[in-house]
């Protein structure tokens, strides 16, 4: 039992699909979210699996530098200041419009 | 560069062997776990049942406490039935809320109202498993501590919005969102301050700050900024805990009683109970952090007076410390009158940050020319 | 030509003058001030009337009676340059049949626009009303300065667009519109035989152009052409042109392609002139008002036609055949208009087919004209002249008479001479004049054509044309009794009052000139060739029987209509069924109708219009529908949400991994 | 072996739940769920970290993601959810489209992934990239380092910070420009769940 499990760690390929699935499903999240908020959340999954991918080249390519490490702190500090304007956008359309529907947010169609 | 000089080389040589040689519940279980995996297992159900243990007995009596230091501000007795001077009182009102009826209001979001009180509660205990007690009575000492630390008091706010948000209660929900506006806000402030330790420390280790503080605590040794730090972050930490001063989030006078409204028996406990091992998590960081954890009181390389300090335990003082800024937190809930919203936010953004700034450039500047108290070799 | 007299270097102000006006008026004046606009118009109508005599004064000053009077162009700009050797110029061209219209046109429209100030006071749209007739007189005026046939064609088209405007002026009443549109069509069509002509002309002239220009340039440039163009009538008119262009054959009924182009040319000026078969829309062009009818109608524009002819005398006496189909047209237009004149009841509509008659016995002449015998040409030119003004007269006592009764139908006036002294002394002058009685003008100019018709050796054309006379002479005086002698027939003929001063002074004025006119001596100003052999006196062989014939209508109309009228329906009576012709105008115009009702719309222009509307239409259509499609279709990529974008984008990422997998492998 | 076997265990146990978690995130019909599914996603993702050896990236990650961004959502989610918190089902056509598209680049990167052979790294040659080493290259000006990156990045979190309050505060009351943002009577408004409103409710049928 305790064999197998070792024999079986994790190499870059699990852990790159892995992060290949969450971004499949933060995809899937963007793609079919009716609310604002509810793509943001899904973009927010999103990032997180690309900074989960740099971790994982970092350890699995590079394991002395951090290089991957500090994109990925990068990767979320980048997250926070689209989440503060996206936020601040999305309760100012809120207020003006009472909606955040994207289906809504279509004045550029016509 | 002070270390060759001649009247520090005692000093010298006590740096060289920590005296205090720190092992944690998690070292000795991972040291123990490739020949012994049972034992690392035992050390870890140990140390899950140690906090259960910590987290029963300090909110009973915390609570206690409490109650009879309010009544010996306001001159009466507190409860004084239930047990010698009333110490089974505690017990007494846990036993009424185990038994309570569990309510959850009619078109609540049920999962996240019986959710939201594990979240504050376990944000809380997760807490108490990083705090040094004593050199060899700590859990695990993760080596970016202070990051811990201030991470996971962070997930204690969603408890609180949550739990707002999934009563159904206006009141509830403004509770909520004051107490989680609050909460964020001093948070900055409260990390501002940690940084000038770290920063002195050159550690996120809590033991390591700790063991920093042989030569003297850091309420004093690092000179003016030390004591700014400390008094930011026992204010900031008052507010991050939600208690008066700062008990908007659930003012009676205001929102019946903020975010818990809708919660009644085991739940409203564990709120309840959060917010007491919350105030105890803060005074024993505070206590970690800038008034030496379990390090006795130590000057410089005074060595008699030192070593009389040792015979003291170690987790005495820690525990005399904390007792200390718990008293002071509880203090100050009968001497200041409670602020407004405005008036919060003021003093944070407006005053402390300002100050949590400056106090961390001028904290720099102290480390970079070597400006504190004893310095190390 | 640096050293021509002040006025004439000037001459272009007369065209000029009614353009300016119609530009101010139409855009300025008459929005501000409808008076202001009736002002403006006549004094500016007035002012060209003073330049033209100028001119006509310097031009006789400079090329004195009796002697050549060559073209010359006193002023000219090049207007549409095409390339090097094609270009046409505007300009003004003055010669004496130029320098004659100029000064006939201008001085009936200058009397007419002020006779209109009164007619049309009150009119809703009487600024409207100003700022056509302006532009009609500008139209007419370039046509007749023209230096070549482009800017004539210009300005030939501008009179059709002035004349629709003005016959359809009562807009809101059907039968203008009809009138209008009638107009329109007819002439339009008959503009296209001209177009074709000119175009005919153009091609085969600039073919030959860089042969024979240089031989004909300094001639030219002598007269102030500088830059000789295949279009200008120097060229056109020139001998050896017109030798090329007989020579010249079309496979098309072995006719000279000179002849063609000329009958062709000669089409358009029929329909202008309302020749038959063509003249079915004048009569009912009287649907304008009543001064309208008198300027464009009887006056000026009708004339356009044989202006052309004049204007291109040499071509069509070069051709001899058109010149033949010329003469044909307007001996028969002229018997055929004045018998119908003779049953007519509308006063307007007699008026016309007088008119029509009359028109075409100027065409009779300029078709007797050749250039052994080219005093046809002196005379049509007289009798245009004179015609102008005692016609214009006419109309405009007729509108007078149609103001004081309101209505048009002679059998509603009677005894109008008491009433309306004035009118009927002017009415009554005219009449005379155009039937031929010595001393008025219409007396001089008929017996001119009556004598070259009869000099040429044209003796049929001299027989009807008397004919012609003495039926011009019954149905005036017909209309000129029952109008104005007897009792008051209809309801409002009794208390008819004499017209405003504004209207009966350009009666007057009119008057005086029909009367007199006749005793200038025309065929000093006025010839065709170096010819001038019209000695300016009375031919008794021609003038007896001319009077006798005249006077022979007058007797018959006294006869029949100076009292009651009943004899008249007597005699229509006995007539029977070619009484009832005649008076329904030998049902031309329903043959015409028979025609495009039975043939042309059925099985042409309905399947012209299937076409259009299927064929062409589709095609327009269809590339609007690939257009409006192809947006469509476009526009689903471009839906405005942020995630159908983000399909697209995650498309394109899943195809760079496609390629990243494949070449990984 | 035992470390092994443990991080194994750990890896799926945790990449598992990050994965039960995400689907729930994008399923959630209450976005207040979704984004505390993301929390516990944020949460199992710090433990990935912290298996792959990054603790100070995994305590970052708590801190801002979970502490702050969740927090953030969250609030945006209290203040724009005037409406019941129920979000309609995307239509099928959607659904379908979303899951074609994610399920083909699932397949596409696990293809490419599946061939890709990573450069081996020398063996031992392991030194912990602890927080000081991360301290350090983002500090360092050298080439290697990532002091210009960081620089920007805190401008950029000064703008954003700005930008939010521009363009979330009201615009104030004409007669009074310099208001506190918020803190003056009438400014402060949460908008609540249509059924915590004091608006009398329809009566049921």
């Amino acid at each position: 039992m305790l064999e197998f499990l070792a024999a079986h760690k994790p190499g870059h390929v699990e852990w790159l699909l892995l992060s290949a699935t969450l971004f499949a499903i933060g995809l899937y999240g963007v793609l079919t979210r009716r609310n604002a908020v509810g793509i943001l959340i899904s973009v927010e999954l999103m990032l997180n699996s690309a900074a989960l991918n740099f971790v994982v080249f970092n350890r699995f390519v590079a394991p002395a530098a951090c290089d991957g490490q500090i994109t990925a702190i990068f990767v979320i500090a980048v997250a926070a200041a689209e989440v503060v304007v996206g936020m601040a956008i999305f309760v100012a359309l809120f207020r003006h419009r009472g909606t955040i529907d994207v289906n809504r947010m279509n004045t550029m169609k016509d | 560069m002070a270390g060759a000089a001649a009247p520090f080389a005692l000093f010298a040589a006590a740096q060289a062997a920590p005296a205090w040689p720190v092992k944690t519940v998690a070292a000795r279980a991972a040291e123990a776990l490739p020949d012994h995996p049972w034992t690392a297992v035992l050390y870890m159900a140990l140390a899950f049942a140690g906090l259960g243990a910590l987290v029963a007995v300090l909110g009973m009596g915390l609570i206690y406490l409490e109650r009879k230091i309010a009544a010996r501000f306001q001159c009466r007795l507190g409860p004084m039935r239930v047990g010698p001077h009333g110490i089974f009182q505690t017990v007494a009102d846990t036993f009424k809320l185990l038994f309570k009826e569990d309510i959850v209001p009619a078109r609540a979001d049920k999962t996240l109202h019986l959710l939201a009180p594990f979240l504050a509660l376990s944000s809380t205990a997760l807490m108490l498993g990083v705090i040094p007690y004593s050199p060899i009575l700590q859990i695990s000492d993760v080596n970016i501590g202070v990051l811990y630390i201030a991470a996971v008091s962070g997930l204690g706010v969603m408890g609180i919005l949550l739990g707002g948000w999934s009563s159904y209660n206006k009141w509830s929900l403004i509770g909520a969102m004051r107490g989680a506006a609050q909460i964020i806000s001093y948070e900055v402030s409260a990390t501002l301050a940690l940084l000038v330790v770290v920063m002195f420390a050159g550690t996120l280790s809590l033991s390591g700050i700790v063991a920093s503080q042989a030569e003297g605590w850091w309420i004093w040794r690092a000179p003016v900024v030390g004591g700014i730090a400390f008094l930011i972050y026992l204010t900031a930490s008052t507010a991050e805990i939600n208690r008066t001063p700062f008990d908007i989030p659930e003012g009676e006078s205001e929102l019946t009683a903020g975010f818990h409204t809708e919660y009644s028996g085991l739940r409203f406990a564990f709120f309840f109970l959060a917010e007491f091992i919350n105030m105890f998590v803060a005074a024993a960081l505070t206590a970690t952090l800038f008034l030496g954890g379990w390090m006795p009181f130590h000057i410089g390389g005074a060595n008699a007076f030192n070593a009389v300090m040792d015979l003291v335990p170690p987790g005495v003082w820690f525990l005399g410390k904390t007792a200390f800024v718990v008293f002071v937190i509880m203090w100050f809930r009968w001497t200041f009158p409670r602020l407004r919203v405005d008036q919060l936010m003021r003093l944070e953004w407006k005053l402390l940050l300002p100050i949590g700034f400056a106090n961390l450039a001028l904290g720099a500047l102290a480390v970079l020319y070597d400006l504190y108290f004893f310095p190390g070799a | 030509m640096p050293d021509l007299p002040l006025a004439l270097q000037f001459a272009w102000l007369i065209p000029a003058l009614p353009f300016a006006a119609f530009i101010a008026v139409g855009l300025g004046v008459s929005p501000l001030s409808k008076r202001a606009a009736g002002l403006v118009a006549t004094l500016a109508v007035a002012a060209a009337a003073l330049c033209a005599w100028l001119v006509a004064w310097e031009y006789y000053g400079l090329y004195p009676p009796d002697a050549a009077h060559p073209a010359i162009v006193v002023w000219s700009f090049e207007w549409l340059p095409y390339d090097a050797g094609l270009s046409a110029s505007a300009g003004v061209l003055l010669d004496p049949i130029a320098v004659l219209l100029l000064v006939v046109v201008t001085t009936v429209s200058a009397l007419i626009h002020v006779y209109s100030i009164g007619y049309m006071g009150g009119d809703p749209g009487y600024g409207r009303f100003f700022t056509y007739m302006n532009l009609f007189t500008f139209s007419m005026l370039g046509l007749v300065v023209a230096p070549n046939i482009i800017q004539m064609y210009v300005c030939w088209e501008l009179v059709g667009l002035s004349s629709f405007l003005l016959i359809g002026f009562y807009y809101s009443k059907p039968e203008a519109v009809a009138a209008a549109k009638k107009a329109f069509i007819v002439t339009r069509f008959a503009d296209l035989g001209f177009l074709i002509g000119i175009l005919l002309l153009g091609f085969h002239g600039h073919a030959s152009f860089a042969e024979l220009a240089p031989a004909i340039a300094p001639e030219a440039a002598a007269q102030g052409v500088a830059n000789l163009q295949a279009f200008d009538f120097h060229y056109l008119t020139h001998p050896e042109v017109l030798a090329r262009l007989q020579a010249a054959s079309v496979p098309f009924l072995g006719l000279s392609l000179l002849t063609l182009a000329m009958v062709l040319v000669f089409m358009g000026a029929a329909g202008k002139s309302a020749m038959f078969p063509l003249h079915i829309w004048l009569p009912d062009a009287m649907e304008g008002p009543t001064p309208v009818s008198a300027l464009i109608h009887a006056a000026t524009m009708v004339v356009a036609g044989v202006y052309l002819v004049a204007r291109l005398m040499p071509a069509f006496a070069a051709s001899g055949d058109a010149l033949a189909v010329v003469m044909g047209v307007g001996v028969f237009t002229s018997l055929f208009a004045a018998v119908i004149a003779v049953t007519q009841d509308d006063i307007k509509r007699i008026l016309a087919f007088s008119t029509l008659s009359q028109i075409g016995y100027m065409m009779l002449a300029l078709g007797v004209c050749s250039p052994a015998h080219p005093l046809g040409y002196t005379a049509g030119m007289f009798h245009l002249a004179t015609h102008a003004f005692f016609k214009a007269l006419l109309f405009l006592c007729a509108g007078a008479v149609i103001h004081a009764v309101h209505s048009n139908n002679i059998w509603d006036m009677g005894g109008l001479a008491r009433k309306m002294p004035i009118t009927h002394a002017a009415f009554l002058a005219a009449t005379l004049a155009i039937a031929g009685v010595w001393p008025f003008a219409g007396f001089f100019s008929k017996d001119e054509i009556l004598l070259a018709a009869f000099s040429s050796g044209h003796t049929a054309v001299f027989a009807a044309a008397l004919l012609v006379a003495g039926l011009t002479a019954f149905y005036m005086f017909r209309l000129y009794f029952v109008t104005f002698w007897g009792g008051h027939r209809g309801p409002h003929a009794a208390h008819a009052r004499e017209a405003p001063a504004v209207m009966w002074v350009p009666l007057a004025a009119l008057a005086a000139v029909s009367a007199v006119a006749g005793f200038v001596p025309i065929g000093s100003f006025v010839s065709w060739g170096e010819a001038h052999e019209v000695p300016h006196c009375i031919d008794l062989r021609i003038a007896i029987p001319a009077t006798a014939i005249a006077l022979l209508g007058f007797a018959l109309a006294w006869r029949l209509y100076a009292r009651d009228g009943a004899g008249a329906a007597r005699a229509a009576a006995a007539l029977g069924i070619l009484y009832r012709t005649i008076k329904r105008k030998f049902y031309v115009d329903e043959a015409y109708l028979a025609v495009t009702k039975g043939f042309i719309f059925p099985y042409i222009a309905r399947p012209i219009a299937w076409f259009d509307r299927h064929a062409v239409d589709g095609g327009v259509d269809l590339a609007g529908w690939i257009t409006r499609t192809t947006g469509r279709l476009c526009r689903r990529l471009q839906t405005g949400q942020v995630q159908t974008y983000g399909v697209w984008f995650v498309g394109g990422i899943l195809f760079v991994l496609l390629l990243l997998w494949a070449a990984l492998a | 072996m035992m470390h092994d076997a443990a991080l194994t265990v750990l890896f799926y146990v945790l990449g598992a739940g990050a994965i039960l978690c995400a689907l729930a995130v994008v399923n959630a019909r209450r976005l207040l769920r979704a984004a505390l599914a993301l929390m516990f996603v944020l949460l199992a993702s710090a433990g990935l970290y912290l298996l792959l050896g990054a603790e100070f990236l995994a305590g970052i990650q708590v801190l801002v993601y979970v502490g702050g961004i969740v927090i953030l959502i969250v609030f945006a989610v209290m203040l724009t959810s005037a409406a019941d918190l129920l979000e309609d089902h995307p239509s099928p056509g959607r659904m379908l489209a979303g899951a074609v598209a994610s399920i083909s680049f699932l397949v596409f990167a696990g293809g490419v992934f599946a061939r890709l052979e990573l450069a081996a790294p020398a063996p031992g040659a392991r030194p912990p990239a602890d927080a000081s080493a991360i301290g350090r290259r983002l500090l360092d000006f050298g080439s290697e380092g990532y002091v210009l990156p960081f620089e920007l990045l805190s401008l950029l979190l000064l703008a954003a910070v700005i930008g939010g309050i521009a363009v979330a505060r009201k615009t104030p009351p004409r007669d009074q420009p310099f208001t506190s943002g918020g803190d003056a009577p009438g400014e402060v408004d949460i908008v609540l769940p249509r059924s915590q409103r004091d608006e009398p409710e329809e009566p049921r049928a």
